[in-house]
């Protein structure tokens, strides 16, 4: 049987994880213009719907029953064999694939924020169906199924540095270019509401330590010391941010905080079980350091990632996952003889193994995400982008019939 | 002096600017407002979403400046060239209204009229 | 002793439940126009402040003390004897204690939706101390008890279907009727503020974790299956709500998601640790289209339930406690020997002692809550309804001295 | 090995307190003016990147390395010799040092209120390396160290009462005087968005289970008595403070039962794990009046404390740490033996061990504080306030490059 | 060309429009406005509840709508008979301003003053 | 009649009213807009914080309030003495317009012109 208190922290680590979502709808529409506030939430929103019930149908057995090196097999289908009944040492199967559901949410609602503003509706809720089928759930396999090949090779992803934030920073960047920019962005376009911004950041840093802490399954001190490098990095990341800009501008922009905190917490996720606190200081500055060089450089490419989805999560999860292979600490091994891993120590095989890895995600993410949306360009009735006039008017009232803030007395 | 009042969409307002600013108009001020003419509201939901009604009027953007009777024209075209939606134009792409002040007041200085501009 | 593990799990479910009411204070602060957002919210904040208070005093007594089928007793007056002292394979009674204070809380909060935008604020403080008193405290005696003779009937409330949805959404009803309509709200009233909705909506949801999956007082099997159900009945409603949206208008709104998935909530609470996924898909969708029925349904009744009270909880719960009887999967009886107990394994006695339950305590809620208010609306100094030009400036400055909202400037 | 329960709630309290710091900024910002909404936030906020990185890198050695009674040492300095191995019966020394960081991030964000709206954001970050270093370190050390020499005279603050809301209320009180008051404040001013200070209250309420129950470090039955005790007393106290204002004006402010709940929580925050209801009660009520009473008086001195940080928050804590020395229930000592503690049962000790550490506390609090700002003013380049026109324009705009709301449309 | 100007209470808006639309003005905008006249502000709690300031204005809205000169008995007949809160009306109900527009232009097409409307 | 419009910054809105207020001017609403004139904008954070761009105006605030010529002067006096942010006054310290109002109407009473007032 499991142990209550494994089971009580899975399950909070679940709820966690799930109010993430929430919170990157707030963290992405506070973003957005007023008149797309409603249409952007509603992207991460759906998503909870939509994944959750896939994930129960046949996501969760795709990406963990036992098929082979590529994907799963069928035999969870509907949740059927997933046991609820705990097992010593650990926890139900149901309880793992519960948790695991909550990162197959989060993984395509971080890429809206790259082709927000514009995206149409419809389109996104069949994209959701077959981007989590076709690009997160072989993933996943791959990554964190015993036999996937991924795992096979010895690369490590404690929380899902590749399997959530670098499949979803690519497919955010190729996305963004297939859509096209926003019209009338050239100068920028303010966050209509900061507040929401820092809430949005408050749940995520919140529920980042479900994420993480969560990722090693049990009430442990590996779950502790994840829950110390999550937290520290994504401190040191936001400070790092903060420091950057002021250097630059003389100001020290909420958004920035906000932004460099979350590119510390995507970059610390693949290594948090494996790192001290030293290295999630090194993780997170350097993560920073790069996120918001990445943010300048797209500013020069043209490509309207709107919020800056590969250049934050992309980039943060990519280098965290090399940054992996550097600082991962002495690990026992099945003799429980302590074993070098990362180059620090001197070994060369886990940074090799997870480079690989990172490389072919990429690429698999980027070439199936471009087939995707390709594919529902074409679809008559479908197609990525509203019409001009919608796009003018704001996706809330045209494809959603709502408006996110409704004056009193001005109709 | 008059002023003159331009009702236009709210994501053509940097343009606007951009073109006043280019024929030298640099004082002026912008609000929001919800506005109705040709141009109808649309449906949207009430109550807990399985209900509609017919929002009245749509936002709208209000620039306001006061110039003198001498710079009206290139106002007046500089907002025309700048506020359209489209080559053709579209239903909702706003009015200009122009009326007379008798008086202008500059707060710092107590200028007055033309120099206060 | 308590397992540290189920303690761990209840302090956090009990947390999550109390988190549920600031999330509907904002589901609700939403819907309505900003001139009540203060008011709306404060009906649920105060909530909080009475029922935490009235629960500790005599609530939890007269609900759980041994005093018959009808009403507990006096023992546990001021938690007077109950023990904070773990008990073997259990919780404490004080846990146990708090955990249902919150479902005392909420429970109330959830009627104010019906009568918002014009319910005197005086009056509902004593409401919340009459009605939790003579209707929410006899119920949870009745249901959930050991003496209780709902219990004794052999009817299941797992979570709250009948105690917490059906109470709360026949009185809901019979509210609004007396209560009588809003003043010019004849063309509808456009959610004043989505992403408050959508804030509570995900509040609602994280926090119905606790509800859910806290309900059966451990941190075993039974609160996992309890969760998973609980996310995927929310899911599916939700999506089910946005399509018969999309079919009817085209459009799908942020507040229709969210009514959906609040529906499936309700719908599996009473069910959530007797069936499975598929059993939670059916309670989700039925839920749903059933609510999203009653809500078209009562735009022609005139009955002005402002926020939908009954349509949603209230049908919602219903149908919930109903399909307990139908979808229940077999349980071990006190010999471990497997037991039919639903519909669907040819069974009767459960489904029909729930309709007898949801019957019984309908019509209780209904008399008692028309009785309450119509004493209410006679004591002098007090009355249900504001008077008119309160209404038409809005509660939050007339009640509260406050608006919502103070733009910097314009005084 | 610690019991994985234990480990399940401690991690979970963690993230409570966390969160708290977010709700802070949201029960804040939305006191404010709305162009100061970011800044006001980002006080807090950035103290959760300052103070995280200050605690790994010195703050916990300096406050629980064994280094006498006064100071700890630098044994754990980077948190070198900070083990996440659990231990029989406890938490691993890491999991304690992540729960007390949380501790030392919200304390100096309580203080912001005090000089919000005015505070110059670099010089805060100074700032907060400084006072965390200088006062809350050393003070932390004295009241929860084995070895410091407040634990030493006997004095008992369970969760902060004296280490958190004594120091910050009076550092508070400090930092208004010396800051001066806000431009143009006679009139006092309107809270700009009033379902933020709910939502910063919701959250807090949340949090503070984790804040008081976390605070006996496991999940046992003090962990259970302090979450009865800390939601009765935020109830009590919001309910009192919602009469006091009903009785002098005829209304019923949100700002007014949040702010009463808030007193209420700092109340009972030293007291939580040695009171009952009844005492929660008497607590809660008192701290209640005392507060408002206090709101009242600093309206004549003319200190602009803006958000009321020692009123609320500083004679919240300092009464709830008399008030432990009278309500404390017996306890039992090393040998098991049930020993009087609070005045109720005739003993004066503790009393007088509790009232002698909020007046060191105090006294050291605001003269340290006052030597800090001193310093801080007049190294050049720093200063303490934003010159006359950047108040005016607001910080948000002025120091962050940013507006907390940004209307389509008009530019 | 004449432009009227009606403050109002918010409340009173839809039923304002519905009696424009009556008399066939279909172009108009509105926005919300603080106002202040015989009617006095309310008070209000400031700081943290325990204190009161009064306010010293209260919402209103503002509509606006530019007409022909003959057209203007007729919309100013439609919103006195709309926009009173009561029989009797009550202190605070509004004022409607009118004033001279000198010159209206449509963006889309360009056309000038009645055209234009 | 005249309708005075006054072009301030916001935080000078409470010391204006009362100055308003002084010289018996109770009639008059507010509301808030954004405005450039020499003040230029200032530089802002866009996107994800990294980038920046200029934001053309600021928040003012409008003062809107109509009375009979007789008043105008001392009202503007009282705006004038009341709405520089400093002895000197700096630039964006606002504007004054003076334009004409043809009729005044009170809805409650439908009292016109300077009995309305
Ligand atoms: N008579 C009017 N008075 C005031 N504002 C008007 C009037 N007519 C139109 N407007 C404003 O101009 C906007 C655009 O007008 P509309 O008639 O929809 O388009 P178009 O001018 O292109 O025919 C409206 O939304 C409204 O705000
Ligand atoms: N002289 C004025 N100039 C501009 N607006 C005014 C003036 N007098 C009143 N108002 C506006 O009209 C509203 C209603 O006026 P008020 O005097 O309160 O009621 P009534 O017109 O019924 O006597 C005020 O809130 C204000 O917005
Ligand atoms: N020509 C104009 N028309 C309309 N509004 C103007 C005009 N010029 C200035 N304003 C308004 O007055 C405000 C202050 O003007 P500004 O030129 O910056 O300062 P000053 O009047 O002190 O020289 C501007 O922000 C703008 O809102």
């Amino acid at each position: 049987m499991s142990d209550p208190g494994n089971v009580a922290w899975m399950l909070t680590a679940s709820a966690l994880v799930l109010l993430m979502t929430p919170g990157l709808a707030f963290f992405y529409g506070g973003l957005v213009r007023g008149k797309n506030v409603i249409s952007t939430m509603m992207y991460s929103y759906v998503a909870m719907g939509v994944v959750s019930v896939l994930w129960v149908l046949w996501g969760y057995s795709l990406a963990f029953g036992e098929g082979g090196n590529f994907i799963g097999n069928f035999d969870f289908i509907g949740f059927r064999n997933v046991s609820a009944e705990g097992v010593d040492g650990g926890i139900s199967p149901m309880l793992f694939a519960i948790f695991q559901m909550m990162f197959a949410i989060i993984t395509p609602a971080l890429i809206t924020g790259a082709f927000a503003e514009r995206f149409k509706f419809t389109t996104y809720i069949v994209f959701l169906f077959v981007w989590v089928t076709f690009v997160y759930v072989p993933v996943t396999h791959w990554v964190w199924a015993p036999d996937g090949w991924i795992a096979g090779i010895g690369a490590l992803d404690f929380a899902g540095g590749i399997v959530v934030h670098a499949t979803a920073g690519i497919a955010a960047i190729i996305a963004a270019k297939m859509v096209g920019s926003r019209r009338g962005v050239e100068r920028g376009v303010e966050p209509h509401n900061v507040p929401y911004v820092l809430l949005g950041t408050g749940l995520l840093w919140f529920g980042w330590f479900g994420f993480n802490a969560g990722s090693g399954l049990l009430a442990d001190n590996v779950a502790v010391t994840a829950f110390l490098v999550t937290n520290t990095s994504a401190a040191i990341a936001g400070l790092v941010w903060m420091v950057l800009e002021f250097q630059s501008t003389g100001r020290t922009s909420g958004v920035g905080f906000a932004t460099g905190a979350i590119a510390g917490l995507a970059s610390i996720t693949p290594a948090a079980g494996f790192v001290g606190p030293m290295g999630a200081f090194a993780i997170g500055i350097v993560g920073s350091i790069a996120a918001y060089s990445a943010v300048k450089l797209m500013a020069k490419t043209g490509v309207d990632d709107a919020l800056e989805v590969f250049a934050v999560h992309g980039v943060g999860g990519i280098w965290g996952s090399i940054a992996t292979g550097i600082f991962a600490m002495q690990m026992a091994d099945d003799n429980g003889v302590m074993q070098n891993v990362g180059l620090i120590d001197g070994e060369t095989a886990l940074l090799w193994a997870n480079v690989r890895a990172v490389v072919a995600v990429a690429a698999y993410s980027g070439v199936l995400t471009f087939v995707i949306l390709k594919i529902l360009d074409i679809i008559p009735g479908l197609g990525l982008r509203v019409d001009n006039n919608e796009e003018d008017l704001g996706l809330d009232i045209t494809l959603h019939g709502e408006r996110g803030y409704v004056a009193d007395g001005a109709d | 002096m008059i002023k003159i009042e331009a009702i236009v969409r709210p994501d053509r307002i940097n343009i606007i600017i951009d073109a006043l600013d280019a024929v030298g108009c640099r004082g002026f001020n912008v609000q929001n407002v919800n506005g109705r003419g040709q141009q109808q509201g649309v449906e949207v939901f009430t109550g807990r979403g399985a209900t509609t009604a017919t929002r009245t009027s749509l936002p709208k953007a209000l620039i306001t400046t006061v110039v003198s009777e001498a710079d009206k024209e290139k106002i007046i075209d500089a907002i025309l060239g700048s506020a359209k939606s489209s080559e053709e134009g579209a239903i909702g792409d706003g009015k200009i209204f122009v009326s007379p002040v008798s008086e202008v007041i500059r707060v710092r200085t107590g200028e007055r009229d033309e120099a206060a501009l």
